[in-house]
């Protein structure tokens, strides 16, 4: 029961870390900070992975928002009014309408986590080696057609992204509009 | 020692300051390279030299400094962590520094003797249980308030915007009090820090430093750097110099308003023919409709300030909502068509690399260099009425630290023509040998430069310990280090990579005119040398390149090297200009000499054996005018080597 | 115990790089230079700058040194001494690197300077470059061993090891991982020449010395990586595991501390270009060839 | 009843809130992209969770992970791309001023 304790907390540890830095992302003036916010966010999730066992998908959670939050926040500098958020610029609208469909939201989702009967705990879980065995053969398996319709997903919308970003070609066109 | 750290001298910090005696890491002031051509050689003395002030403990001056170095010194050294010393080599005046802790005569014994001395200076006093701050005039800021969003609003005293009721943001300006802001002198926006540790640290953040928390812009908000909107009516067309620190948006707000106040129209952006003065939907497609833009910025006009907090709306648009479009509207725009915010960075007067006291400016585009300035001369000209020639000859040697024996040469030069001395043929040719050795060791000195900018190590190291014993060297010494001379120019130019990274950058696209190495890379044979006897009997050819980039400039600076070598192989000796007195003559002379950088000239007029009058004229003042056109949209890394290249010497140029 | 062990390796191996790295950039070794350097820091003040991000300032030398922390944790020096051996080793290894990156980019922002920030945001860059080959080399060998924990990917190399079975992916990972840990030529982001130290250049006293400090435990973590997933780990004869561990990770620091200093340092541009246009490309092609000699050959 | 998994699921709803608080009152298209990045973490708890405590031996739940992190992924380039077209052509990623995307 002890390991279940621990368990429980941990899992709780990291859900309100993620929740708080979630919250920050949406609280503070910086955009670095706001970005790296929810880089941590996303870390703190990884790392509940890691409580549940869920070893492969935990490190990667960890290891792929590092990169993707970086990004961010570069975008975030460029595209942002005042990303030092030295102004302490208000950046936001129709605040009322947002709370409240955050907080029906909240609700709906807490009533349905917490009201059903999930049944019994299921207790044997597969070891991380043989979870990452199992995943690759799920992958290449029976889901190999899901799985490469998103690696073809990915491929195509890099491409496409790509084609969108670069500079149109001059053709008088002033970007003064 | 006035730099000394916080502290009582305990035993472990006995044992630290032991350390840092033996640990000297130098900052040089101007430069390295001003200090290799007096001959000091850092590395065999065991000092290290650091690329920032941060990273340094020991503040190097070399020789007499003009007022404008010396005020940057100042601020590299209120930049450097204490315990900080400062050792003066052949520099008497170097207020408004604090007095040196260890002086020498400026040559090697003096550095070797001076650094002995400030060890042992360090390890007894690096801590000191009374500490001041260091302070100078130069370093004072004042703390002005101003508001994020309206620049116009300044105030002594922290509060709230009129116009907007925002808080109002402190930010520095110098205490020379001027009120009108140069983006040089203040750096927005955050509130004063609490310095952590030890002694309040005056870490002057606001001059063309080495270092970075820099002038006039924060890279974080960035805001500094937006153009200047004036007025609430028009956009006065934007003015990225002059750029105020806080954030301007002054206008954009009022063009929102006006769109709420003024009778503006609303039309569909998919049928143009739908015209409402009421926001609301397209009857055709249903899609919101827009504004019509134009009717907004005329009735701007009186939009005036009122209303700034008032409840306005419009569909879709929230009030106080900050326009981002009118934000961007006259940003310039990058290369890539973004409009992103500049960040003007000073490059200089000490920063590893170039020129020593060569001070830059650029605004920077990410990492891409959208306009220079280059912050000009380093040192007064020199006012020869009534100087004798000796004195004279002195002076102008020493207005060019990097290549003196060239301007002694001139000097002598245009001195004897005007005293219509003749030398004979093996004096002249002697001299010549000299300005030739001078010339490798000059050229030498730049590989050390490129070297350190593109990060290759042994180059740096072997073509400064070449240069170190070139320079000085007599004839048969330098015909005895020949070979490993010409092995190492074989070396570089087998060097990988190093190509690619130099071919085709730096090119000149403007019509200047060009002069020394930089002029013969681009092919031109324009060599002041070709007119001169002496070379003649020497057997001197100009030689050439085609390439027009940093890559010709290299391998044009390698063959001279070669040809120099020659030279001095053909010449019987070795002497330096001299002329002992010119009594009572009167006359006027010129001369010309090809100096490592290119031609100089000078016309001296003598009245009566001392000077009446001096016209010089330096190579590099027509180079500096390049580098704007020259490192446009370059990435800072090519356009440093590019800046690099052309060799420029800032001494001695006109202001 | 393990941990206890590795730790002094870690510390051993840091002054072997001070040592080195004094002898690459100064041209004579000194035993001692290092210790005093390290001495004089600690004595030095460690300065704030005016305005900065001040969490970010402080954060980012910590975040580094914890990372590559971590990422030593999964490097086995012999087989069991290990601090943990996680059945992802390879993929913790690569996740760990990745905030090396966060922690360079909160370094270059706190300070609020123009060199520190380029300097961050240039690691960004580099960081886009030299991602992929990381992460597709890594995937070959994991090919082979049939497993991502490190200690089965020493093992799997019992019989050649994969510098030879794969060298394409060696090459591509020796150079990603020097554009990891910033060495010459690919110092973009603390580039001396062009910034004057970067993202360094604000930092003094005790923050610069965790910041050099957390320096060489990436470069050592790297020399590890490429030991472990290419030299064959603690595989050699004679001599015992971890002796084999350690001197193959010395070689590897020397050799990458030395070597990129012959050239002169890449513009970050063409660092992406090779890496996207070249090093991905050859990656995909160690992957496939990986993919095929593990299913044809049986070694 | 399955404590972890209820406390699990509200920080799944927690975060799903919070996202959803930010994608509607930011006014800027990478906050925007922001708020959606942590539903879509929402989910991955939600889904990592139902895994682990109703089938671990079910490896289609990992996938289905794996599958929603490339949708992270993609939402990034694509949102990315979309930002820089549109800061090119208009100066801005203010949703605000971007009203004819909203019709």
């Amino acid at each position: 029961m002890t390991g279940s304790v621990a368990e429980l907390f941990f899992l709780a540890f990291f859900g309100l870390a993620a929740i708080w830095f979630g919250i920050v992302v949406f609280r503070t003036h910086s955009m670095v900070r706001s970005a790296l916010a929810l880089l941590f966010s996303q870390t703190a999730i990884g790392a509940m992975f890691l409580v549940m066992q869920a070893e492969f998908l935990g490190v990667l959670q960890i290891m792929m928002m590092a990169t993707e939050m970086s990004v961010m926040a570069l975008f975030m500098v460029m595209f942002m009014m005042d990303p030092g958020g030295m102004g302490a610029m208000d950046m936001s609208h129709q605040k009322r309408l947002s709370l409240r469909a955050g907080g029906v939201g909240l609700l709906a989702a807490l009533a349905v986590s917490w009201l059903p009967d999930w049944g019994p705990a299921a207790i044997n879980i597969p070891s991380a080696a043989r979870q990452t065995e199992l995943l690759g053969i799920e992958l290449l398996g029976r889901s190999m057609f899901i799985f490469e319709s998103a690696g073809l997903t990915i491929l195509t919308s890099m491409i496409a992204a790509t084609m969108v970003a670069i500079a149109p070609r001059k053709s008088g066109v002033t970007h003064d509009c | 020692m006035l730099g000394a750290n916080q502290g009582m001298m305990s035993g472990l910090r006995r044992l630290i300051a032991n350390a840092m005696a033996r640990d000297l890491c130098g900052f040089v002031v101007p430069g390295p390279d001003v200090a290799r051509a007096h001959g000091l050689d850092f590395a065999g003395a065991g000092l290290h030299l650091a690329a920032t002030p941060r990273h340094a403990n020991v503040l190097v001056v070399v020789g007499p400094l003009p007022v404008g170095l010396l005020d940057a010194a100042t601020v590299a050294y209120a930049q450097m962590p204490r315990p900080r010393a400062i050792l003066a080599l052949g520099a008497n005046l170097i207020d408004p520094l604090p007095p040196a802790d260890a002086t020498g005569p400026l040559t090697q014994d003096g550095l070797v003797g001076a650094l002995a001395q400030l060890r042992r200076v360090l390890a007894t006093e690096a801590f000191s249980s009374e500490v001041s701050d260091f302070d100078a005039p130069v370093l004072q800021t004042r703390i002005e308030y101003t508001c994020p969003m309206h620049p116009e609003v300044l105030s002594d005293e922290p509060g709230n915007c009129p116009k907007c009721g925002m808080t109002l943001l402190p930010k520095e300006t110098s205490a020379g009090g001027h009120s009108g802001h140069q983006p040089k002198e203040s750096t927005p926006v955050h509130p004063p820090p609490a310095t952590a540790e030890a002694p309040a640290q005056d870490t002057c953040p606001m001059h063309p430093e080495v270092l970075s928390d820099e002038p006039g812009n924060c890279p974080k908000c960035g805001m500094t750097l937006l153009p200047k909107e004036t007025s609430a009516g028009g956009h006065s067309g934007h003015q990225p110099k002059e750029s105020t620190p806080a954030a301007v948006h002054a206008a954009h707000n009022h063009t929102v308003h006006a769109t709420a106040e003024a009778p503006a129209q609303y039309t569909c952006p998919m049928h143009p023919e739908v015209l409402s003065d009421e926001p609301g939907k397209c009857p055709k497609c249903g899609m919101f409709l827009v504004p019509v833009e134009e009717k907004a910025v005329d009735h701007s006009g009186h939009a005036g300030h009122e209303g700034h907090t008032g409840g306005e709306v419009i569909d879709g648009i929230e009030p106080h909502f900050m326009s981002m479009v009118d934000l961007t509207r006259n940003m310039p725009a990058s290369a890539d068509g973004l409009k992103m915010e500049w960040i003007e960075v000073p490059f200089g007067p000490f920063f590893p690399g170039l020129a020593g006291g060569l001070g830059l400016s650029l605004t920077l585009d990410g990492d891409a260099v959208a306009e220079t300035q280059v912050q000009g001369a380093v040192n007064e000209a020199i006012t020869a009425k009534g100087m004798s020639p000796a004195e004279f000859i002195d002076h102008f040697a020493n207005l060019s630290p990097l290549s003196p024996v060239a301007s002694r040469q001139l000097a002598c030069l245009a001195l004897e023509n005007a005293a219509g001395i003749a030398v004979d043929n093996k004096t002249a040719t002697a001299r010549t040998a000299t300005v030739e050795r001078e010339r490798i060791a000059s050229h030498l000195g730049w590989l050390v430069n490129l070297a350190t900018q593109t990060g290759l190590v042994w180059m740096e190291r072997r073509a400064a310990a070449l240069q170190l014993s070139v320079q000085a060297a007599s004839r048969d010494q330098i015909l005895a280090n020949a070979g490993s001379l010409r092995m190492f120019l074989h070396r570089l130019n087998k060097t990988p990579l190093l190509r690619t990274k130099l071919a085709s950058n730096g090119r000149i696209t403007q019509g200047v005119s060009l002069l020394g190495p930089v002029a013969r890379a681009q092919g031109l044979a324009l060599d002041a040398r070709t007119d001169d006897a002496v070379y003649e009997a020497l057997g001197f050819e100009v030689l050439t390149q085609d390439g027009g980039d940093a890559l010709a400039r290299l391998y044009q600076r390698c063959d001279e090297i070669g040809q120099s070598l020659e030279l001095i192989a053909r010449a019987k000796g070795l002497a330096v200009a001299q002329i002992e007195s010119l009594d009572g003559v009167s006359g006027t002379g010129k001369a010309v000499v090809e100096t490592p950088r290119g031609a100089a000239h000078l016309t001296v007029e003598l009245d009566g054996g001392t000077l009446a009058n001096a016209m010089y004229q330096l190579p590099c003042a027509a180079h500096m005018e390049l580098l704007g056109d020259m490192i446009k949209d370059q990435e800072i890394g090519d356009a440093l080597v590019a800046i690099g290249s052309l060799d420029l010497s800032p001494w001695g140029l006109p202001a | 115990m393990n941990i206890v062990i590795i730790l002094l390796t870690l510390a051993m191996g840091v002054y072997f790089i001070a040592i080195v790295e004094g002898w690459a950039v100064h041209g004579r070794i000194s035993l001692s230079r290092p210790a005093l350097s390290a001495l004089a820091l600690f004595g030095r003040e460690s300065l704030l700058v005016r305005t900065p991000d001040r969490l970010f300032f402080e954060a980012g030398p910590i975040l580094l040194l914890v990372v590559g922390l971590l990422a030593m944790a999964v490097i086995p020096l012999a087989p069991g001494l290990i601090i943990t051996d996680l059945a992802t080793g390879a993929l913790f290894l690569n996740a760990a690197l990745a905030y090396v990156l966060v922690a360079l980019i909160m370094a270059g922002w706190g300070p609020n300077g123009g060199y520190a920030m380029i300097g961050g945001w240039r690691f960004l860059g580099q960081f886009i470059a030299y991602a992929m080959l990381i992460v597709m080399p890594i995937t070959a060998v994991a090919m082979r061993a049939e497993s991502l924990s490190t200690t089965v990917i020493v093992t799997s190399q019992a019989q050649l090891w994969n510098v030879f079975y794969q060298p394409i992916g060696f090459v591509l990972f020796v150079l990603a991982a020097m554009a990891l840990a910033w060495l010459p030529p690919l110092d973009l982001p603390n580039a001396p020449g062009d910034l004057a130290g970067g993202f360094e250049a604000e930092y003094t006293g005790v923050r610069l010395a965790v910041l050099r400090l957390a320096r060489m435990v990436i470069i050592l973590a790297m020399a590890g990586a490429i030991v472990t997933f290419y030299l064959g780990g603690w595989l050699g004869p004679w001599l015992p595991g971890w002796l084999w561990s350690i001197i193959k990770m010395l070689i590897v620091t020397t050799a990458m501390l030395t070597t990129g200093r012959l050239v002169p340092r890449v513009r970050e541009a063409n660092l992406l270009a090779a890496g996207w246009k070249l090093g991905i490309p050859l990656a995909l092609a160690n992957i496939f060839l990986v993919g095929v000699i593990a299913l044809v050959v049986d070694i | 009843m399955i404590v972890e998994l209820s406390v699990a699921l509200s920080i799944g709803a927690g975060l799903f809130a919070v996202g959803l608080y930010g994608a509607l009152s930011q006014t800027n298209l990478v906050m925007i992209m922001m708020g959606i990045e942590l539903i879509l973490a929402a989910a991955l708890v939600n889904l990592v969770a139902f895994w682990r405590y109703l089938h671990p031996d079910a490896m289609s739940g990992q996938m289905f992970v794996l599958i929603v992190m490339t949708v992270m992924a993609v939402e990034m380039a694509v949102g990315f791309a979309i930002a820089i077209a549109r800061f090119r052509s208009r100066g801005s990623v203010e949703m605000e001023e971007a009203r004819e995307l909203k019709g």
